[in-house]
């Protein structure tokens, strides 16, 4: 458990998510990282109804990850998470009368997962519904604890994996925690900012396909 | 006639094959007795008295059933008496009876008690009556008196030992229904434990100043706020490490 | 990707159904219990293990009149009080069934979880019901799990310390419960077994609850 | 014994049958005079013949007895050195090979002893002047002092608690003695990494470094040194800890070693956030700079450290 970046890649015009994932797939494996296995991160979104007294609609975003599979992860559209057992599910079933499922809402990001020292590397190709979203990748740098003290090293290894101009971005999250020590819980949050910037994203396309 | 003859006759036939049944219950309880004395026991005991105290039950029911006729109407006449030995007799008393003569019919027939016995009777009921009344009746309250003291200690005793009884088995008290309840009410409906200021706004209908406390720092807005001081510390130790 | 949640529903092997017996036991009294219970249950050569938890709990209610509020009862431990373990745990009605089944069933999630929970729940929109504090001792044979603990009643709300609490009655709570995947009612018979052996120190009995709001 | 040829065995026990032979022809002599001479007149010739022909074969007996010794030779070379000889004729202790490993330990002694001389040899020739022995009056007071590793706990624990306090803001310093005497000193250094040293009165015996994650204790609770962090970071500090350690030893002023190890140390906490002063990168070979400069205290990549000397 280490310090997490999650990088969002764009893909150029002209290529398919396919072969921009191939090409940092090679990238990583020239730096000497080892595959070791596939990984996943899905998030589903629930929906308050109109019926809870005395509270604003809320949407409750419930996020699951293959690195820590015992647990759950419920993110409130107030940024406040929830890290619990993986029967929270159940729990969620139990308040459908209030929060309902939206309907096509899942979306993952799934992919290659690689080693390298003490760095981990996953390149996930996020989806939903089925349709492609887009690309995620995510670089851990497991030793450090706190993101403020090693963020020029990974922007170091982002740019040098990834290009510049990815490594530029910053999750806003990210800076706001710089001195706390890190946790799983703050990966999530980023891959849950990066998800709703896609469905924002899909929604500005249909938008303007209309 | 003919037919009370014949009515006579089949249930003599009964009688004898009852009393037969007694017969083999008593010879195969006596053999046991000599022969398994070592080996037997309680329970087989009892089961033989038993098996004689049924078949007895079923002669006497025999005996007093409708379709007997009343035995005592009749008379048994010895007709012929002879000191010499009869076979038959002794064939049918399976070798018990040889010769019926004078000396035996008197024991076998007999109606009346034995000339002893009846003196005794006699001297009882004359003492009975020489007792006057009064005399009587004294000896009669005297004993009720005795026996009505007796029943007292007795009962007396009895109380005394079912209250030691109780006390053994009952002990004092140990767990009382109504504080189960009410423990068991609190822990799953929260009665008792809401706070007085708290009671009607959250367990009732919302009022419509419900809205306004939200923002005034309610008891449970001050409880978030610890909670958010106590995440930035404990968010050290996360709850979930993996390896 | 298949959630661990769903693959135990599958499989029928998350733990969700609660078998309950309840009872109680007056103070003076409790000593014994305790000695009984330590000799009939594992780990009898070590003291009972004692717990002290405080309970929060939260209900979500509906404007309108068919949605059934919901109650989620947050729990945290005050034992070690610098790191507090805390886990939200809902609670079905219970059935009382019939005269076959020995002991209570009622639905059961226990889900272990961070400690923002409280901020959570409310901004979810659930709204703090009653709270309490409980103290006692806890014991296990198998997976049957003894409480024998004090309730303790909040005078003020907020962290809970020696000054803030009074007891709600003078008897201790006894609990005897097994959580277990549904549909598994042999389990409801060994109860009933440990129970009688818990006689006539405590009558451990499945309590109707709605029999007692009625009250 | 065991590692004599079967040739000379064989000769062995010639030689011993030849004995045999000498002691019973001479018996027969003596047996012969001992009886006596009868009838000495008649039969004197024959006698004389008789005593003449059994002296001459022990005379023959002699001489090839002589000449079997000879081929023999001295019995076993060892049988000038002292009681462990002992050992060796002990038949039973034969199969236990006590024997063998002696003469082997010896062997390594020797060996130890030789090599220990040439490596003082070329110590001598490049004298690392890490202790100043200088006037008189100083090393005086040396020679009373105490060896490092005897010093008392009590002088050991005030030393890290005078630490403890001084450092109290930038790390967290504790103390445990699992075993006696020996301390245990765990140093949690802001939220970068945790170290433990390991004291033998005052001389640093043994250094562990870990991730601010990982714990120094084991599944049982108690303390365990030996692990090493999963992380390969804090397994090549551990590595430049140790060295730093033989760099900052001082037996005559071990306080100054430790202390001076420890502000070294500090020089970690920013381990992630600072880049090589030699190359300007923060990463080499997927490792940030694992090394401080032990008098600059600068950060290095470990092969940058190597060029820049």
């Amino acid at each position: 458990m280490g310090v997490v970046c999650v990088y969002f890649y764009p893909v150029p015009e002209g290529k398919s998510g396919q072969q921009v994932v191939d090409g940092i797939q090679k990238q990583i494996e020239l730096l000497g990282a080892v595959k070791t296995g596939n990984f996943c991160v899905d998030c589903e979104t629930f929906q308050a109804g109109s019926g809870i007294q005395n509270t604003p609609q809320r949407q409750v975003n419930i996020l699951h990850s293959s690195e820590q599979p015992a647990s759950c992860f419920a993110i409130l559209d107030t940024g406040t998470c929830l890290v619990a057992d993986a029967l929270f599910d159940g729990l969620m079933q139990k308040l459908k009368h209030y929060y309902q499922q939206r309907k096509g809402s899942k979306i993952e990001s799934k992919g290659q997962r690689y080693e390298y020292g003490d760095f981990i590397f996953k390149v996930g190709s996020v989806s939903q519904a089925s349709n492609f979203k887009g690309i995620l990748v995510e670089i851990e740098y497991c030793p450090c604890v706190v993101a403020g003290d090693c963020m020029n090293l990974m922007k170091e290894m982002s740019q040098s994996l990834l290009g510049s101009a990815v490594a530029e971005q910053q999750s806003s999250f990210l800076k706001t925690k710089t001195d706390m020590i890190y946790t799983p819980a703050d990966t999530m949050s980023q891959y849950l900012e990066h998800f709703n910037n896609f469905k924002k994203a899909t929604s500005v396309n249909q938008a303007m396909n209309r | 006639m003919q037919k009370e003859e014949k009515q006579l006759e089949s249930s003599l036939a009964d009688i004898t094959a009852k009393v037969a049944d007694i017969k083999n219950a008593l010879a195969s309880f006596l053999y046991k007795l000599e022969n398994e004395f070592a080996t037997l026991n309680w329970p087989t005991m009892l089961d033989n008295f038993a098996l004689i105290s049924s078949n007895m039950n079923s002669l006497s029911r025999v005996l007093r059933g409708d379709k007997i006729p009343a035995l005592r109407n009749f008379t048994l006449f010895p007709v012929l008496l002879s000191p010499d030995t009869d076979q038959e007799l002794a064939k049918l008393t399976e070798g018990r009876l040889f010769m019926c003569n004078h000396e035996v019919v008197p024991d076998y027939l007999r109606t009346k008690p034995e000339t002893e016995v009846e003196d005794k009777i006699n001297q009882l009921h004359t003492k009975a009556n020489s007792i006057t009344s009064d005399n009587a009746q004294k000896q009669l309250n005297n004993l009720n008196k005795i026996t009505s003291n007796i029943l007292d200690i007795i009962n007396s005793y009895r109380e005394e030992w079912d209250n030691d009884s109780k006390q053994k088995t009952q002990q004092p008290q140990t767990s009382s229904q109504s504080e189960t309840n009410t423990l068991i009410a609190a822990i799953s409906m929260g009665k008792g434990l809401r706070l007085q200021s708290q009671m009607p706004q959250q367990s009732q209908q919302p009022s419509p100043g419900m809205q306004q406390q939200s923002q005034k720092p309610m008891p449970v807005g001050k409880m978030q706020s610890s909670v958010k001081t106590t995440i930035r510390a404990g968010s050290a130790g996360h709850p979930y490490p993996r390896p | 990707m298949e959630n661990t949640f769903s693959v135990g529903l599958k499989n029928n092997i998350a733990p969700q159904q609660e078998y309950l017996l309840q009872g109680s036991i007056v103070d003076l009294h409790r000593d014994v219990l305790l000695h009984r219970l330590r000799g009939l249950c594992d780990n009898a050569d070590k003291q009972p293990e004692t717990f002290s938890d405080h309970e929060m709990v939260f209900v979500l209610r509906g404007a309108t009149a068919q949605q059934n509020p919901v109650l989620f009862r947050v729990r945290r431990s005050l034992d070690p009080p610098d790191d507090p373990s805390w886990h939200i745990r809902y609670l079905g009605t219970s059935e009382i069934g019939d005269k076959n089944r020995h002991t209570l069933v009622r639905a059961c999630f226990d889900v272990a979880c961070s400690n923002n929970v409280v901020k959570f729940l409310n901004e979810m929109g659930f709204r703090s019901d009653h709270e309490y504090c409980v103290k006692g001792y806890f014991f296990h044979k198998g997976r049957m799990k003894v409480t024998v603990s004090k309730i303790y009643r909040m005078v003020q709300t907020g962290t809970p310390d020696g000054n803030t609490q009074e007891a709600m009655t003078q008897s201790s709570l006894v609990e005897l419960s097994v959580v277990a995947p549904a549909g598994q009612e042999q389990i409801a018979d060994d109860m009933k077994n440990f129970a009688e052996q818990l006689k006539p120190l405590v009558q451990l009995e499945k309590v109707d609850q709605k029999r007692l709001s009625v009250q | 014994m065991a590692n004599q040829t079967p040739n000379q065995i064989e000769q062995l026990h010639k030689a011993l049958k030849l004995t045999q032979r000498l002691r019973s022809n001479v018996t027969q002599v003596f047996q012969k005079l001992s009886d006596g001479f009868e009838d000495v007149e008649k039969k004197d010739k024959y006698l004389l013949n008789d005593l003449h022909k059994t002296l001459s074969s022990v005379n023959t007996d002699l001489s090839d007895l002589e000449a079997g010794s000879s081929t023999l030779g001295p019995l076993t070379a060892a049988s000038n050195s002292t009681n462990s000889t002992l050992i060796c004729v002990d038949p039973i202790i034969d199969k236990t090979s006590t024997y063998t490993q002696l003469i082997h330990t010896y062997k390594w002694t020797d060996k130890m002893k030789e090599q220990a001389s040439y490596a003082s040899n070329l110590l001598k020739e490049n004298q690392f002047k890490r202790t100043p022995i200088q006037s008189g009056t100083f090393t005086k007071r040396l020679r009373r002092s105490q060896p490092a590793c005897c010093y008392p706990q009590s002088n050991v624990d005030v030393l890290l608690n005078s630490l403890i306090h001084q450092y109290r803001d930038t790390m967290h310093i504790s103390v445990v003695r699992p075993l006696g005497s020996s301390a245990v000193v765990m140093i949690v250094l802001g939220k970068t990494l945790k170290a433990l040293l390991v004291l033998r009165g005052m001389v640093i015996e043994w250094v562990k470094v870990k991730g601010y994650t990982e714990d120094f204790h084991g599944e049982d609770g108690k303390v365990d040194i030996w692990s090493s962090s999963r992380y390969q970071v804090f397994q090549k500090i551990t590595q430049h800890v140790t060295a730093a350690t033989l760099h900052y030893y001082a037996p005559e002023m071990p306080d100054i070693a430790i202390k001076s190890l420890i502000i070294w140390l500090q020089s970690y906490s920013t381990l992630f956030s600072t880049p090589c002063q030699k190359c300007g990168q923060f990463l080499q070979n997927g490792l940030p700079p694992t090394w401080r400069d032990l008098r600059t205290k600068k950060a290095y990549h470990e092969r940058c450290k190597l060029m820049e000397k």
